[in-house]
């Protein structure tokens, strides 16, 4: 079971663990990123996030997909949000579950550090006297 | 051909468009880019960028279709 | 922060991800035990988790401090459960908050490693026709 | 010296008691190792036992002092 949403509105951790949590499983692994008031010791002010929506829904599910089949894991919800997002607040929530933790652990870091290869989601940070958009320049 | 080409993120910026429209006898995504690179030099100075076709990445020797959807992909910075 | 709990009552998941959360934190990872339905192919009716109380608290936050000091995490909850458990119940949750998602990761790893092979609770698989000690003999 | 040694997990059943009274001159845990196991043999069939005073996991050569804690620590399975 794959569960991938892209959502303006608050993440529900909860929901997506229980999304995932199924009687066969033994651990859940869940990877909730949240929003730094600092970024390189510069004071964040809050943070945009911007979607291609329908190829960043697609690309998620690839990469669940893809951890699927390198690892035996059960179920993987993936849950994104776009809009302002203000200091302490998600942008992501990934929850994977298996009978084993071994592959909960691979599987969902697999997915955010590929998720944040390649899914085409930008991220602006707004600073007082300023903003960026993360990664755009070397 | 006319074609369109979707912006995010930094590329909207460089844009100052969600999208923009293109003329191009070359078919390819590598011609594509060639012409964007031109008109919007910019683009060079991005630690890099993708091509996208109908959602997937695609690369130089694609070639483009009338009706599919062309996007530009700046350095993703999700999660 | 560390914060170590071992309880008879149900395990709150979202009380442990608030507890580590902070404005510093770029990340969260979580790790949820759950109580499987089937072992080695036998289908599990219950489980009951004993502990040495006051030692395993002790190991529990022995484990947290060794984490915080190879791997720059900034809160680390870690909360078992004892007494009967249903299968899905949850027997032990651990959250782990830092500024990068690799210490959280690892760190949260680490402790569920090293709480199931030092922290002293014990856990009777409960079958449809007898009940064993998880791991007591070869 | 009378020492207590408090059981958990399969060594409670091993005992038939959550706790027993030993009487014992050696003051080592070594010592103590080798009278519960000659007291009930099935101690030697566990995939391992420790032994901790005081809360902490102790070796064979920890001596003890009255009014330690002592607790038979039978393969954890926390978690």
């Amino acid at each position: 079971m794959i569960d991938i949403q892209l959502s303006t509105e608050p993440l529900d951790i909860s929901h997506c663990i229980n999304l995932v949590q199924s009687p066969e499983c033994g651990g859940i692994d869940v990877f909730i990123g949240t929003v730094r008031s600092q970024t390189k010791g510069k004071q964040v002010v809050q943070l945009e996030f911007e979607a291609y929506e329908r190829m960043a829904v697609k690309e998620m599910r690839k990469i669940a997909e893809e951890a699927m089949s390198k690892w035996p894991v059960h179920k993987i919800a993936v849950h994104h949000r776009t809009g302002v997002l203000q200091i302490g607040e998600v942008p992501v929530v990934i929850a994977v579950s298996a009978a084993h933790r071994d592959a909960a652990f691979h599987a969902c870091r697999y997915i955010i550090d590929t998720l944040k290869q390649t899914v085409p989601i930008w991220k602006k940070e707004v600073f007082e006297d300023g903003e960026v958009w993360v990664s755009a320049h070397p | 051909m006319e074609i369109t080409v979707l912006a995010f993120g930094i590329a909207k910026d460089i844009f100052g468009a969600q999208s923009i429209q293109l003329q191009t006898d070359g078919v390819t995504i590598g011609n594509v880019k060639a012409i964007l690179e031109q008109q919007y030099p910019q683009l060079k100075e991005l630690a890099s960028y993708m091509i996208a076709v109908n959602d997937e990445y695609a690369d130089a020797d694609t070639v483009i279709q009338p009706g599919d959807e062309i996007a530009i992909i700046p350095p993703v910075s999700g999660g």
